[in-house]
């Protein structure tokens, strides 16, 4: 079976660097479609191991050896089972449909060629991430798929706030990626290897403070790349890259890597609940918190983003309560109607000539129906409407939540799926309903081409029945996660489940009612809250006050004060003082005969008087 | 195999006599042809080295001055070796990428000059010898500096000098106080580092000979706050210069820390660890913002190069085989590394006649392959994995670990911070819209420039994907380096810190 | 009676002497005169001691003085009468030409 | 009243006045000859000068052991053949310099060369014994035929270097007599041999005469050595006599000021009193500093040369303060690889020489003279810079020999803090040095010509340089039996 590991990993990079080739030269089909050919090859391979994994196999394949130092001895190792198996799967079925779309989408972008070696580079990092059987080989494709993020949101290199936001997106990973390194240090001298296995074999004789440290540690870096708070700022910027790689990297996989380390560091996580408690807060906050924002919000691409973070934390509080499979299980399914929402989303800004502002558009239903159906399925299923993927996944993290006795993360919960189900209709409704505003403005929306819309039909179909899934998927990852007990009685659950799928579809009506009745007034626009929301809790201009301005000025001052005015100075200084002395003695010199005479004499009495008062013989 | 050392020393040397008489035209030609035979010299020994010897190899031995015991000693070992390597790898693609036409004949004899005394300060084994390398190479690299520099240049070439050579008088006493320390304990002159070796030192000497030669180190590699010349040098040195200054001639300091500093004063180096890390995370966290606010892009890299040989003296400091072995590979990636950046800033000084980073803007869209280039050099810099930039700075900064999270947390900022002038950087220089129109016609790399780029880019890979066989072999000398030290180690405190940091396990 | 002590405080004088017109004079002959002056007070106290003694080198070393001050002035003099050829004065503030 | 005298031919032992005795007959000699013959080419004088050195020095390497002779006034030791060896090398040097491509009158006169001899002879007597008369016979007879010399360039300059020399000279001639009337009012004798025995046979009381003896003394023999603060004349001597003079006076004279030094201070030094240990640090101490910061701001390289060559005097006047073997072969071992290059530098400004000043109207070799050195005759600007690193103390050429022994020698003696004094001043001094450096190699040519650089170079001269270039940057070979002779000689006298 290596073969088939070998293949899933390499396709990607193969094709990565035979579009590489092309890079320099215009627009060349060839790339897209090898690159397309080799994911979905990728795609087919995974889904071999899939089914050979359901069958009780697991790859565990050292392909060299990489550092050797003192006692470190670090090999590329990959390991293929039932969890990095889906995640695989996921990972290039939603990069070969986000391939192939993007030969529609970018079919006029001078950096076609360009585009498609990122985004096959992306995927081998993301499957590196995933399949290593080692902290460090994680850290590798953790990096990876941080440098890819880097290069496609900043793109469009020369839009300003394109790089800009590039440069926002690599820094602030690295600030949660050295608490990740510090985690696997402390990893490495405790147990003398970075591999899961043997980490986890021994994790349990480790005294609980090291431990928890260590899961600490490893979250902080979890946060950076799932843009947790306060990491969170990055990703809304992160729109400024093409759509679909907001779909792939910003939405499907790489925003997830984080809750994969959690799921993957489970056996670790599981031995200091406290720590575990620690992530299910903050993915409650950040729930609540990202979906307010995307209340209000008016760039497409934006509210989305916002609802990709409420959704992480949804995962968050999953994987934090020990749910690990049904985090699992959320994000997988998130992967699916997330991107699809954002492909979806895609086709708008194509149709609007990347027209952002949903205010801007509506009644779109006519101009382009089959999008709109996508993304309303999509949109359903985010709200977790029966029978639709989202409704079991979601329903599951609210149920692990109230059966926890977190009853606050779970009423937080229930309040977050009811602004999801605002928001995404809110877009609905204000984009495909209501009066065609782009009329007004001079576009002229069409459906995009057909191919595209095929290549968006799995997503669509999974988004729908993914959910179907949900018992066999238990007992096949749980094969290696641990079982989650639900001890409340089934009644109680069912009662939850009527409760907020109640609520949603609630809200739901309520807000088609709303937008259809012409949406909220303008006065509402003036309240604090809404400015607050608006401003997004005014933190990124927080950010700016707070860090990146005083960074920079203080580097000017270390340079311009203390390196050279300071340092540099007391240097040059030690050599005019020696030079200026020069110029003193140098008079002694006068060229006078009786001064020179006077110098001998002077010198004579002087040792005399020396010899006379001063006299130590022995 | 035998007198290979010797060879490889000389070579060069008895190239620049022939070099005198050979014309201008032809001159650079020679010039890399005898840097191609000299660096094939250098993997000649490579592949003859035994890589299962940890001790010295291809000894050379006569005494100079058999009653000062002065002695003509070279010998390589896993430490030098890849050092060795570098030197004659950069000196040959500098001179490749090397397009001067100002009295090239004397830049290239200079050049030839200065590698010898590089490979000789790596190679020799006895203190006086390694002494006048050390100060040789000054001679070369302020008249590279001075001749073919630029804007004040004469100011920047006499500061290096005086500088570096003021450094290292201290160092001198030293060495001639050791020798004397010998001659009392064993009745005859030695500056032989392996006899010296077998010198167990009282431990108040220690600190002052520590001292001593300190400083000399510390002004070369530089650390803070003896870094000032560097910028200056930097600034006015010509490319091949800066190639070279930044990519082996700072590392003899970070080299002789370990072969000398350490294994001659294990327990001084222990006492000292904590004011000499301080000053290291000084080194990479100032330095990191100072080239942040740089308004001159080779100013950005040199700065870069200071927080970079920060955490080199951090790896070397930890005391451990990870540390001390990444320190040394970082020497060799900083080596790579940096010199590349200072061959690609050299590429657009060259048609731009300026390094000013707002001169420039959206070269990415002008000169792709250079932009591209530039961006694999930047993500090694930043140390990105699977680039070669990573591997020594993690094993350097997990060395360190075990000494002390918290200082490793410090030292760690310096991968975000070194992100942050970096990507700045590019981005000013690379992305946006090209504003100025003198950049609109920039031509991209020519042919000359890719030969000198293309292996450099080629070896940020495939160390970065395939370090091990470098990594073991250094691995091994630096086992046994650390085995001296605890052997040496007077106090039981210095022994209990060795063996704790060299073994990985809970505290016991 | 006189004794050695007398004969060496007048060989002091004398040389401080010396060495006052040494200090002062700015006229090169005077200048030579004080050197010899020098070179005569130091005789004196040979002369003395020798006798003291009863060794006779002290006084050989007297007339290898004497014979020494002689050649002293024989080449000084020339020096001098060079000097005041080339600049017409023998004052020594005249010999300034090189300095720093 | 005296005892009849009876000496017996063998107990004279002439053989060791043999080589001032050839010298001596060769100055005469050349005498006669002029008074016969008339305007015989200088190449004549030099050659037969060189002939009377060459069989100097093999009558001189003839000697050997240490033995004294000539009513034991006379004391052949090893520290007095090296030095009279290192004292003739150098002269054979020198001489050749008249050998220059332009004119000087002084070269043409067979009293140059006869005065010159008789210096020589001045030299060679004043450390060939151990009696005070003799070393002050020595030492003026050495010191007028000097201010001759000098005065012979008959430029302005010259005579008032001569002047100004002369006359420190005399008051310095006067501190010696009274220094050594001291000492023999003290013990009654003029033979520091007996002096040592008898002021340690009385335990060095009465301090404050000895004292004062060794003030004077050391005033006189600090004079010669040009030691702060009477060095006052060198930069002007210097500056006013012709390169190779210059040159020579920076090696012969002090080489022979420093041998009698040893003699005088092992007195003392055997019985180690601190007072003068102390005052010879400090001297050496002020005298590497007060040269070194002063030499910083010369624009003369003749001037500058003059005062680094003060500040090398103090550098091995610390080891004149230790006074044990190794530091007294240092002292050599230094002062011979000195020689080399010191008369390699001068002999490069001797080639430069000019009638009038091109550059400067105050100086002959103002460093402008050698911007952009390097462009115009990359060799000789090579050669200088060699030398110029060479002074430096860089190693690996011969200086820097001398001075890790040197330096080495200090520490072993324990003061380590002076050999971290030395290697600062030696750090200071790098910048003069090298503002030549930078001069010739990093600053742009004034002129196009270089031959107004070589206009005063011949064969012989460009050989004198070839051979002090050799030794400088071959000495690492040569240091090794240099040392061994040395310091064996040196153990064989006793020092």
């Amino acid at each position: 079976m290596e073969k088939y590991l070998f293949v899933a990993l390499f396709a990607p990079i193969v094709g990565s660097l035979f579009s590489l080739l092309f890079t320099a030269r215009k627009k060349n089909v060839i790339t897209a479609l090898v690159t397309s050919g080799l994911l979905l090859f990728s795609f087919v391979s995974s889904l071999t191991l899939l089914f050979a994994v359901h069958d009780g196999l697991v790859l565990h394949v050292k392909l060299m050896d990489w550092i050797s130092a003192g006692s470190l001895n670090l090999p590329f190792g990959f390991i293929v089972d039932n969890v990095s198996v889906i995640m695989m799967v996921t990972v290039t079925l939603v990069s070969s449909v986000v391939n192939i779309y993007s030969m529609g989408y970018m079919a006029h972008d001078k950096g076609y060629n360009r585009f498609f070696t990122y985004i096959s580079a992306f995927v081998f990092s993301m499957l590196i991430l995933v399949m290593s059987d080692n902290f460090v080989g994680l850290f590798i494709g953790w990096e990876g798929v941080g440098l890819c993020s880097y290069l496609l949101i900043g793109f469009w290199y020369e839009k300003e706030s394109a790089s800009w936001a590039g440069n926002e997106a690599f820094i602030m990973n690295r600030v949660a990626d050295l608490g990740m390194l510090m985690g696997l240090f402390l990893i490495y001298w405790q147990f003398g290897t970075f591999s899961y296995e043997e980490v986890f074999a021994h994790v349990g004789s480790v005294n609980v403070g090291v431990v928890t440290t260590i899961g600490l540690l490893l979250f902080i870096g979890a946060m950076g790349k799932s843009a947790q708070f306060p990491f969170h700022t990055w990703l809304a910027d992160a729109m400024e890259g093409p759509t679909p790689v907001s779909a792939l990297i910003h939405a499907a996989t790489m925003v997830t890597a984080g809750v994969y380390l959690v799921i993957r560091a489970s056996d670790l996580f599981m031995l200091v609940p406290e720590v575990g408690h620690i992530i299910a807060t903050l993915g409650t906050f950040v729930a609540v918190f990202a979906a307010s924002m995307a209340l209000v919000n008016r760039d497409l691409k934006r509210i989305i983003a916002y609802s990709t973070l409420s959704q992480l934390g949804y995962m968050f509080v999953a994987a934090g309560l020990g749910a690990y499979w049904i985090a699992l299980f959320h994000l997988m399914t998130h992967a699916f109607f997330k991107s699809l929402l954002f492909l979806g989303a895609g086709n708008i800004m194509h149709a609007m000539d990347d027209e952002l502002d949903i205010k801007k558009m509506g009644g779109l239903f006519g101009a382009m129906p089959y999008t709109a159906i996508l993304m309303a399925v999509a949109s359903v299923a985010l709200c977790g409407v029966y029978p639709f993927a989202g409704f079991f996944s979601k329903d599951a993290i609210l149920a692990a939540a109230f059966n926890g006795g977190n009853f606050y993360i779970w009423f937080a919960l229930f309040i977050g799926a009811g602004m999801t189900a605002f928001y995404s209709f809110r877009l609905i409704m204000l984009v495909f309903f209501g009066d065609k505003v782009y009329k007004k403005l001079g576009f002229h929306p069409h459906e995009t081409y057909p191919f595209v819309l095929w290549a968006l039909l799995p997503l669509g179909i999974l988004s729908t029945v993914a959910g179907f899934f949900e018992k066999p998927f238990e007992e096949f990852v749980t094969k290696v996660l641990d079982k989650y007990e639900f001890s409340m009685a089934h009644s109680t659950e069912l009662g939850l489940i009527f409760l907020t799928s109640g609520f949603v579809i609630l809200v739901i009506v309520a807000t088609i009612y709303k937008y259809a009745k012409g949406g909220f007034s303008k006065q509402l626009e003036t309240m604090p809250l809404f400015l607050l929301l608006k401003n997004q809790y005014y933190i990124p201009k927080l950010y700016e006050v707070a860090i990146f301005k005083p960074y920079y000025a203080l580097s000017r001052f270390a340079w311009k004060q203390i390196d050279v005015r300071i340092i540099d100075f007391s240097v040059d200084m030690i050599a005019k003082i020696l030079y200026r002395s020069g110029q003193q003695s140098r008079k002694m010199q006068s060229g006078n005969l009786s001064d020179m005479l006077r110098w001998m004499v002077v010198g004579i009495v002087i040792l005399l008087a020396i010899a006379i008062f001063y006299r130590p013989m022995v | 195999m035998e007198h290979i050392l010797s060879i490889i020393v000389f070579f060069p040397l008895v190239a620049v006599f022939f070099g005198f008489v050979i014309s201008k035209e032809s001159i650079k030609t020679f010039g890399i042809t005898v840097a191609v035979v000299e660096f094939l010299l250098s993997i000649v020994l490579w592949i003859g080295f035994d890589t299962s010897n940890a001790g010295f190899q291809f000894v050379e031995y006569f005494p100079l001055i058999s009653q000062f015991g002065v002695s003509y000693y070279l010998g390589v070992d896993g430490i030098s070796l890849f050092l060795v390597i570098l030197s004659t790898f950069m000196t040959l693609i500098s001179l490749i990428g090397l397009n001067i036409k100002k009295d090239i004949k004397n830049l290239v004899i200079t050049i030839l000059f200065l590698e010898m005394t590089l490979v000789g300060v790596f190679l020799s084994l006895d203190m006086i010898l390694f002494y006048i390398f050390w100060e040789l190479s000054l001679i070369p690299m302020l008249y590279i500096i001075g001749a073919w520099g630029s804007g004040q240049r004469v100011y920047a070439a006499i500061k290096f000098f005086l500088y570096t050579f003021a450094g290292s008088a201290l160092m001198l006493v030293g060495i001639l106080y050791l020798g004397y320390q010998y001659f009392l304990a064993t009745g005859t002159w030695s500056f032989s580092v392996p006899d010296w070796h077998l010198l167990v030192l009282p431990f108040n000497m220690q600190l002052w000979l520590f001292g001593a030669f300190f400083l000399a180190f510390a002004v070369k590699v530089p650390m803070f706050p003896f870094h000032t010349w560097l910028p200056y040098a930097h600034g006015q040195a010509p490319t091949i210069g800066s190639v070279l200054l930044a990519a082996v001639m700072l590392k003899m300091g970070t080299y002789a820390f370990i072969r000398f500093s350490l294994p001659l004063f294990p327990d001084a180096s222990y006492y000292f660890l904590y004011p000499v890390a301080t000053i290291a995370i000084i080194m990479v966290i100032y330095a990191a913002m100072v080239a942040y606010a740089q308004e001159d892009m080779k100013q950005v890299i040199a700065y870069s190069s200071i927080s970079h040989m920060g955490i080199i003296i951090i790896g070397t400091f930890a005391m451990n085989a990870e540390g001390l072995t990444g320190a040394i590979f970082l020497m060799l990636s900083h080596g790579i590394v940096s010199g590349a950046l200072f061959m690609l800033v050299g590429v657009i000084y060259d048609r731009r006649h300026t390094k000013m980073i707002n001169e420039f803007g959206g070269l990415a869209t002008v000169m792709p392959r250079y932009a591209a280039i530039f961006g694999v050099m930047m993500m090694a810099a930043v140390g990105l994995p699977l680039t070669i930039g990573f591997v020594g700075e993690f094993l350097s900064l997990l060395g360190f670990y075990r000494v002390s999270w918290l200082m490793t947390l410090f030292a760690g900022t310096g991968i975000i911070l070194g992100a942050v002038y970096m990507l700045v950087l590019f981005k000013k220089a690379f992305f946006g819209k090209v504003t100025k129109d003198e950049n609109a016609e920039l031509k991209d790399l020519d042919k000359r420039e890719f030969t000198a780029l293309i292996p450099l880019v080629a070896l940020v890979v495939i160390l970065g994907v395939y370090p091990k066989p470098i990594l073991s072999t250094i691995d091994m000398s630096v086992k046994k380096m650390i085995n001296l030290m605890e052997k040496k180690a007077l106090l039981p405190s210095t022994k209990e810190f060795l063996i704790r940091v060299n073994h990985t396990g809970g505290k016991k | 009676m006189i004794t050695l002590t007398h004969y060496l405080v007048l060989s002091g004088i004398l040389f401080s002497l010396g060495i006052v017109g040494v200090l002062r004079r700015k006229n090169l002959l005077m200048l030579f005169f004080s050197t010899e002056i020098l070179l005569n007070a130091v005789n004196v106290g040979f002369a003395a001691v020798s006798k003291y003694y009863g060794d006779l080198s002290g006084q050989i070393f007297s007339f290898f003085i004497i014979a020494i001050a002689a050649s002293e002035v024989a080449v000084g003099l020339g020096l001098l009468v060079l000097w005041y050829k080339r600049s017409g004065t023998i004052d020594l503030d005249s010999l300034q030409m090189m300095k720093g | 009243m005296l005892g009849h005298i009876s000496v017996t031919i063998s107990s004279l032992n002439i053989a060791l006045l043999a080589p001032m005795a050839i010298i001596s007959f060769g100055a005469l000699a050349i005498i006669c000859i002029d008074l016969f013959s008339k305007n015989l080419n200088k190449s004549f004088y030099v050659m037969l000068s060189l002939l009377f050195i060459l069989l100097d020095f093999t009558t001189l390497i003839g000697l050997h052991g240490s033995s004294r002779g000539f009513f034991n006034v006379m004391l052949v030791d090893g520290i007095s053949v090296l030095s009279q060896g290192i004292i003739l090398i150098t002269s054979a040097l020198f001489i050749v310099l008249a050998l220059s491509n332009k004119p000087f009158m002084e070269f043409k006169k067979a009293e140059y060369y006869a005065l010159f001899l008789f210096m020589l002879v001045g030299f060679q007597f004043m450390v060939a014994t151990d009696n005070l008369i003799l070393i002050f016979l020595g030492l003026e007879t050495a010191s007028l035929s000097l201010y001759t010399l000098i005065a012979m360039h008959n430029r302005n300059k010259a005579f008032e270097a001569a002047i100004k020399y002369f006359t420190m000279g005399a008051l310095a001639a006067g501190f010696f007599a009274m220094a050594s009337l001291i000492f023999y009012a003290l013990t009654g004798s003029v033979e520091l041999s007996v002096i040592s025995k008898v002021l340690e046979a009385r335990n060095y009381a009465p301090g404050v005469a000895i004292l004062a003896g060794v003030v004077f003394m050391l005033t006189a023999l600090a004079f010669k050595l040009s030691v702060v603060p009477t060095h006052t004349w060198t930069p002007d001597v210097y500056e006013g006599s012709s390169a190779p003079l210059a040159g020579y006076m920076s090696v012969v004279p002090k080489i022979a000021g420093l041998v009698v030094a040893i003699r005088f201070f092992d007195i003392f030094l055997h019985a180690d009193i601190v007072w003068v240990q102390n005052v010879l640090i400090f001297l050496a101490i002020i005298t590497m500093f007060l040269a070194n910061i002063t030499a910083l701001v010369q624009e003369d390289v003749k001037r500058m040369l003059a005062f680094s060559s003060i500040a090398h005097a103090g550098f091995v006047l610390t080891a004149l303060m230790i006074g044990n073997t190794q530091a007294n072969s240092a002292i050599f071992l230094y002062w011979i690889l000195f020689m080399f290059t010191n008369m390699g530098a001068f002999t490069m400004l001797w080639m430069a020489r000019h009638r009038k000043n091109l550059w400067d109207s105050r100086y002959q070799h103002p460093f402008t003279k050698f911007s952009g050195l390097v462009k115009v005759s990359p060799m000789m600007a090579t050669i200088m810079g060699i030398f110029m690193f060479t002074l430096a103390g860089m190693p690996p050429f011969s200086v820097f020999w001398g001075k890790l022994y040197l330096i080495s020698a200090v520490v072993d003696s324990g003061h380590v803090w002076l050999a971290v004094i030395m290697v600062i001043n030696s750090a200071i001094a790098v910048y003069y040095y090298m503002k030549l450096i930078v001069y010739m190699f990093l600053k742009d040519p004034i002129t196009e010509d270089g031959n107004i650089y070589v206009a005063n170079s011949s064969t012989p001269i460009k050989v004198v340089v070839g051979i002090a270039l050799v030794f400088t940057i071959t000495a690492s070979i040569f240091v090794e039996p240099i040392l061994g002779i040395v310091t064996q000689l040196m153990k064989s006298s006793g020092l």
